[in-house]
């Protein structure tokens, strides 16, 4: 960045002196773009970006942030938003977490871009509506992912003579078996947000589309003290008795590598955990099997989004003109996603080449299973304490069902 | 009028509390005064003042005929020792003399001749060398009045030079300050709480008590007829033994009666009349005193009894209990005393002080 | 009655029980704080499958010195696998003026302080002490404020200015507590040979303030260089400094986690400090006294 | 009227900077940070007016209630833990030993590390599958467990333990200086006395020392109140929520959950809390005693 940094002041100052705006505009077509793209397999899905973008006369400059899920990332983004001094680009979630840069009149409209291109049409509604605010387009979506998924060693199960699991009781049997066997049975990572996914997955799969929006939608109560939930909480709870101790200070990618190994049974991740099973050499519902959900079959949609900050320079606005544009052409969206383990956000994008668990998620969207992601649906304020309650709970086996029922409560209903 | 020196209705106060007040203070050309008194009474803080290292809340100062109030201290044509000598550790002595001089950008000759001629006067060349650290206690305070003898001052201040020193090198370095002085007739105005350090130096002294001067004389006067009950007090050691009592009119005129005393006071070198029926605090100096046979026939003779003896090789000061009164005296000593004698005690009353009691002056 | 021995010459010395707990408790003690050390040593010299078969406590089977080489040129903080010598060079830029100034600032503070009693001086004091001890939480978010409006966050400068913040309570301390020993009289001695404010600080003080200045450096050099909060919030991208980069190249793995890499990145990080600790010796334990800010 | 002095004019000057500092990065920051700990912002400061609203839910969120106490638990555990060690290997030092230096020099090397690598080294060392635990089923005892960072009612103590690894030895440090400070006088007295050495320690040199135990208590005080790099390399705040601490709290919440109201509430919080507890303190420490004259 200090290069960067230097060559914008350079230019800024060199416009100032001359009064030459336009002057610059072929001169820096450079893009910084902020993500947190860094396990193997996503490092290798930016460089389809990246490749594509410089192919059409970009410059992309990479400022890639380790950590946290993306937290690190998203604070330097904004930090340096609200600073003014902002990235051409930068990656989020869908949903909420950009809001406020919204309302703030922080961010670049699209909806000039999205008519010149029609992208309207062609983007995947759900993710249209996750980048909309007011009708009006704030960012670029890049990728539909399902977030948690379950993913299982088929030669593990195979070894203690088990079968995938097509129920959730199934599960619980299996995981006891690999259990008396010394196998670790669930490899779950120790990031709160990795047992936040887990939780979901429970919760849409078990308790189903429909008590989910209730819950995380519409923030209904009642629902969350229904049986149902209570149900949801046991049975995740009953996970707790399936991880091993090693969980602590385990990441998402080497829980996901246990399950690669045949070192561990089951795994839950989004389907990014594929990229880890690409590098690997291994093939996704071959090698490692994967269940879009155990009961309720759901895709639970969320994706990766570039919003645009708004900038001066008119070559930076070019340079957020034709990275958006080169973001959403099909061939890129491809290949992007089949590295990412994900599915295109353009609809008419055919789903030949991909792998069977793409082909599985592609079929749940088409069929209408699918739930927003829960970053769509609340604040991230919300969604920090749902993960610390969850995984309070998930790792502190004295807290009962019924408490987490009566926290989880307080958070949706304050 | 004539002075080196002149403070006039100086003020300083820290806050509420007023350290200086409403002082007059003038010193001639060339003379030798010594601030006097207790830790406290606002002594080195008057020192300071005419230095110009602190400010002063009212009043001016005048040094050669020229108001420094609000001058820099080294504007001020002042020189300064200090009781730490104040000596720049990292330099050489030479470099410690010469640092004023560098910083007022002198020229290099002229730098070298004034160190040179201090280090003459003050017998410090073999030691420009050195440093601090390498000095001993004496050979710092020489090169700290060197200091301020390079900086050809009209004015030396002089902060309790010698009261970081053993006895021994206190004793010389007076004698080699009062030659200083008799050598360059510079106007000198030393700081002190050591009586002898005052009275054997001073041209005047200035006793000074709760930011005030007490009596400002020549230190014979301050020593024979102290202007008040705290001088008295405070010059002299051991102290002036002291009576409370009351003046009655007597056969022979005005007598003292107290504290088991009773004497006549003819011949007393007094500033008033002594008004019989007047509550007062009779003080006579322990050598004043007339004791055993010089006691013998004198009117007013009393007899003590000796409670201890301390003998100090070329005198005796001997400790008597007089009544309820207790006593000392300075003796000869020719003669031993055992505790539990009895022996006669009159008064020289030409050389008594009597103070008023309630206003503690001297009558 | 025992013999009657006779008292005479030389007492007799004995190992009594006591010495030997005596040397069994520092023994111990000394074993314990030295574990993590050899703990991190020796797995920093094992393969991967030896540290995954074998237990932390034992000696290497096979010396490697591939771990070491990853750290430093290969290890990956996110995609940038250029190993911790990137942050070991910012750690370097931010630390280096960071100390200067810090110091600086202190100096002239406590210089100031001291001796010239300035107006608000003991706002000054007072705000300061405070700055000592309250938990920076209640700083960052204004300052990251602050900062960006005049285009300082995540810029070098930015973290140096931050530190210089920060650093400037204890320097101040450490100088006003420092100078408040020197005898006031040697500065008045300076002013009557007409120092003013500048030429008495660079040619009496400073010059005299040898071993405070020492001990100043040694503070801040380990307290900058084991930052991680400041480094984490205003360094910015490009300047990590090597805490953070270490936490980074601990958390980001490929497949598992490589913790003979992982060790001697974290040797290579304390390295600095530990340098600075050996070497300066008894000067580091006056650090601590003086640090201690007594008043 | 006095004029405006030269030299007070240069001193001032010089202070501009810490002027400057002293009002924008302190004293500006805490106000601006204590106003939007009363409005509604989330990402982005809004300047309403909210109350004590986000106090309340401060209150009322148990992450910052269990962070609070596990900033007691670990406090009280790091500062008695620190001083009775430190106070143990500073007596034993002081016994006339051979190789003091050397003994000395260990005690005292984890201090100049950071807290970053003292997490992540006992964070190793304290992992069930990787450290001791793997190491004693290694060696034949298998039954051995130790799981106390995996645990998320212990994992806590495990923190202070590895705090207290850090810093013990600033505690020697400074105490051994106080034990070589005491007159050698009091010793001889308590000889020809006929006190026991324990006695001697107990009865008169702790008393003596009570300036640097305080010192000793002030300076851990601080690192346990700004306490965050620890946890966050050694635990990251797991399992759970379980070693969550305040200044954990307000970094999350300013920086990754947007929501810097909620944030600066707690800031402010710790704010007032080390005020009321060291304010008092600080003032008869610095300013009773500021009588010297210039």
């Amino acid at each position: 960045m200090n290069t960067v940094t230097k060559n914008r002041a350079l230019a800024v100052v060199a416009s100032a002196a001359f009064g030459l705006a336009g002057m610059q505009a072929q001169a820096a077509d450079k893009a910084e773009v902020i993500h947190w793209w860094t396990s193997g397999g996503e490092h290798a899905a930016v460089m389809e970006f990246e490749k594509a973008f410089d192919a059409q006369g970009g410059d992309w400059v990479d400022a890639a942030v380790a950590g946290g899920g993306g937290d690190a990332a998203r604070t330097d983004g904004i930090n340096r938003i609200i600073g003014g001094n902002p990235p051409t680009a930068m990656q989020f979630n869908t949903g909420k977490q950009f809001d406020e840069l919204v309302s703030n009149g922080l961010l670049r409209n699209l909806d000039p871009l999205a008519k010149e291109y029609g992208w309207k049409d062609k983007i995947n509604p759900v993710l249209l509506n996750a980048v909309s605010v007011d009708g009006h387009m704030y960012a670029v979506p890049v990728d539909i992912h399902s977030n948690t998924w379950l993913w299982y060693s088929p030669e593990v199960l195979k070894k203690a003579g088990l079968e995938p699991p097509k129920t959730w009781d199934d599960l619980l049997t299996d995981l006891a078996a690999l259990k008396k066997d010394g196998v670790i049975p669930l490899a779950q990572a120790g990031d709160a947000w990795t047992q936040v996914l887990t939780f979901y997955n429970v919760l849409i799969t078990q308790g189903g589309k429909d008590l989910y929006m209730k819950i995380i939608k519409d923030h209904d109560v009642d629902a969350v003290k229904s049986p149902e939930f209570l149900k949801v909480a046991e049975t995740f709870g009953k996970l707790r008795d399936y991880v091993d101790p090693g969980m602590q200070g385990r990441q998402w990618n080497q829980a996901i590598a246990l399950v690669i190994d045949n070192k561990a049974g089951f795994n839950f991740m989004g389907d990014w955990a594929k990229g880890e099973i690409d590098v690997n050499k291994k093939v996704p519902g071959k090698d490692v099997g994967c269940i879009p959900g155990l009961g309720h079959q759901t895709y639970w949609v969320g994706g990766d989004v570039f919003v645009f900050p708004k900038v001066k320079s008119k070559a930076e606005q070019a340079s957020q003109a034709l990275l958006a544009k080169v973001l959403l052409e099909p061939k890129v969206q491809l290949a992007f996603n089949e590295k990412k383990g994900a599915v295109p956000v353009l609809k008419d994008v055919s789903s030949e080449g991909m792998d069977q668990c793409a082909q599985k998620g592609l079929a749940l969207l088409k069929s209408g299973d699918y739930v927003p992601s829960s970053d769509i649906l609340i604040t991230p304020d919300m969604s920090g304490s749902i993960q610390d309650l969850v995984s309070a709970y998930f790792t502190d086996k004295s807290q009962t069902p019924q408490q987490f029922v009566d926290q989880f409560a307080a958070i949706i209903g304050g | 009028m004539d002075s080196s020196v002149s403070v006039r209705d100086l003020r300083i106060s820290y806050g509420a509390l007023d350290v200086i007040r409403d002082l007059q203070l003038d010193i001639a050309p060339g003379e030798f005064l010594v601030l006097l008194g207790p830790s406290g009474c606002g002594k080195s803080t008057l020192l300071n003042a005419i230095a110009g290292l602190i400010d002063v809340s009212d009043g001016e100062v005048w040094i050669n005929e020229r108001n420094v109030t609000w001058d820099e201290p080294k504007d001020r044509g002042i020189g300064m020792v200090f009781q730490s000598y104040a000596l720049y550790p990292q330099m050489t002595v030479e470099k410690n003399l010469s640092f004023g001089l560098r910083v007022a950008k002198h020229s290099r000759e002229d730098i070298d001749k004034r160190v040179a001629r201090a280090a003459e006067i003050l017998q410090i060349e073999p030691l420009l060398k050195r440093r601090p650290s390498n000095l001993s206690g004496g050979q710092r305070q020489r090169v700290a009045i060197g200091r301020a003898l390079v900086r050809d001052a009209d004015v030396f201040l002089f902060d309790e030079p010698l009261s970081n020193l053993d006895a021994k090198l206190r004793v010389d370095l007076r004698v080699e300050i009062k030659r200083l002085h008799q050598r360059l007739r510079s106007t000198m105005v030393y700081v002190t709480h050591d009586q002898i350090e005052a009275l054997t130096l001073a041209d005047r002294i200035a006793v000074m008590q709760g930011g005030a001067i007490q009596q400002l004389d020549d230190p014979l006067t301050i020593y024979n007829r102290p202007c008040n009950l705290f001088v008295a007090g405070f010059i002299g050691s051991p102290a002036m033994n002291f009576f409370r009592g009351r003046l009655e009119e007597g056969a022979d005129g005005v007598r003292f009666r107290g504290q088991g005393i009773e004497t006549p006071l003819a011949g007393y070198d007094g500033d008033t009349a002594l008004l019989p029926g007047r509550e007062v605090i009779f003080g006579m100096r322990p050598e004043h005193l007339l004791f055993d046979q010089d006691a013998v026939g004198r009117p007013g003779q009393v007899e003590a009894v000796v409670e201890l003896e301390e003998p100090m090789g070329a005198d005796s000061l001997v400790w008597l209990t007089l009544g309820e009164a207790r006593l000392s005296v300075r003796c000869g000593s020719g003669r031993r005393y055992r505790p539990g004698d009895r022996v006669p005690l009159a008064f020289d009353i030409s050389r008594a002080s009597i103070f008023d009691a309630e206003t503690e002056r001297r009558l | 009655m025992s013999d009657p021995i006779h008292p005479r010459g030389a007492k007799p010395r004995h190992l009594t029980p006591g010495r030997i707990g005596l040397y069994a408790f520092l023994v111990f003690a000394a074993a314990f704080f030295l574990l993590p050390f050899y703990v991190m040593v020796v797995t920093s010299f094992k393969t991967m499958p030896e540290i995954q078969q074998g237990n932390i406590f034992s000696l290497p089977s096979k010396l490697t010195l591939a771990p070491w080489v990853t750290a430093w040129a290969k290890a990956c903080t996110g995609v940038n696998c250029e190993g911790i010598r990137v942050g070991v060079l910012n750690s370097f830029k931010i630390m280096i003026p960071s100390t200067f100034l810090s110091i600086l600032l202190g100096a002239i503070n406590g210089y100031a302080l001291s001796f010239w009693r300035p107006r608000g001086g003991n706002l000054i004091f007072a705000v300061l002490l405070m700055g000592a001890f309250i938990p920076y939480q209640v700083y960052l978010y204004p300052l990251v404020r602050m900062l960006s409006m005049v285009s300082l966050y995540n810029t070098l400068p930015g973290i140096i200015v931050v530190h210089v913040i920060f650093g400037m309570p204890v320097m101040t301390l450490l100088f006003r507590n420092y100078y408040a020993a020197v005898p006031v009289d040697l500065f008045k001695a300076a002013r009557i040979d007409g120092g003013g404010f500048w030429t008495i600080f660079t040619r009496v003080m400073l010059p005299m303030s040898g071993p405070i200045l020492v001990v100043a450096a040694i503070l801040q050099v380990t307290g900058i260089w084991n930052d991680f909060l400041f480094g984490l919030i205003f360094a910015g991208r490009d300047h990590l400094p090597m805490t953070v980069e270490l936490n980074n190249i601990v958390n980001t793995t490929t497949g598992t986690k490589a913790y003979n890499v992982n060790m001697a990145a974290t040797i290579l990080t304390a390295m600095v400090p530990l340098i600075v600790y050996f070497v300066s010796g008894r000067w580091f334990v006056r650090g601590i006294a003086a640090g201690a800010v007594k008043g | 009227m006095k004029p405006l002095r030269l030299r007070r004019l240069s001193a001032q000057a010089a202070l501009i900077p810490t002027w400057v500092i002293v009002i924008f990065a302190y004293l500006g920051t805490i106000l601006w940070t204590i106003r939007i700990s009363f409005t509604s912002s989330g990402i982005l400061p809004k300047y309403d007016f909210v109350g004590f609203e986000q106090y309340e839910r401060l209150f009322r969120s148990a992450r910052w209630i269990i962070s609070v106490q596990n900033l007691a638990i670990f406090g009280v555990m790091f500062i008695v833990g620190c001083l009775v060690l430190g106070f143990l290997m500073a007596v034993f030092l002081d016994q006339r030993i051979k190789g003091e230096g050397i003994f000395r020099t260990i005690f005292l090397y984890p201090y100049a590390m950071s807290f970053i690598v003292t997490g992540l080294v006992w964070a190793w060392i304290l992992n069930p599958t990787l450290g001791i635990q793997h190491a004693m089923h290694n060696w034949g005892w298998t039954s051995f467990s130790f799981d106390w960072l995996a645990r998320g009612d212990r994992a806590i103590y495990m923190v202070g333990f590895a705090g207290i690894w850090q810093s013990a030895g600033l505690v020697m440090a400074i105490l051994l200086a106080g034990l070589r400070g005491i007159d050698e006088d009091i010793w001889k007295a308590a000889r020809v006395d006929g006190i026991p050495t324990w006695r001697v320690y107990i009865s008169i040199v702790i008393p003596m020392m009570s300036g640097m135990f305080v010192t000793a208590i002030v300076l851990l005080a601080i690192a346990v109140v700004k306490v965050y790099d620890i946890v966050v390399a050694m635990t990251g705040g797991g399992p759970g929520i379980s070693t969550e601490v305040p200044a954990k709290f307000v970094i999350d919440y300013l920086f990754n959950r947007q929501n810097i109201a909620l944030a600066t509430a707690a800031a402010s919080v710790m704010f007032v809390a080390v005020l009321v507890v060291l304010g008092p303190w600080l003032y008869r420490q610095y300013f009773r005693k500021e009588r010297r004259a210039a």
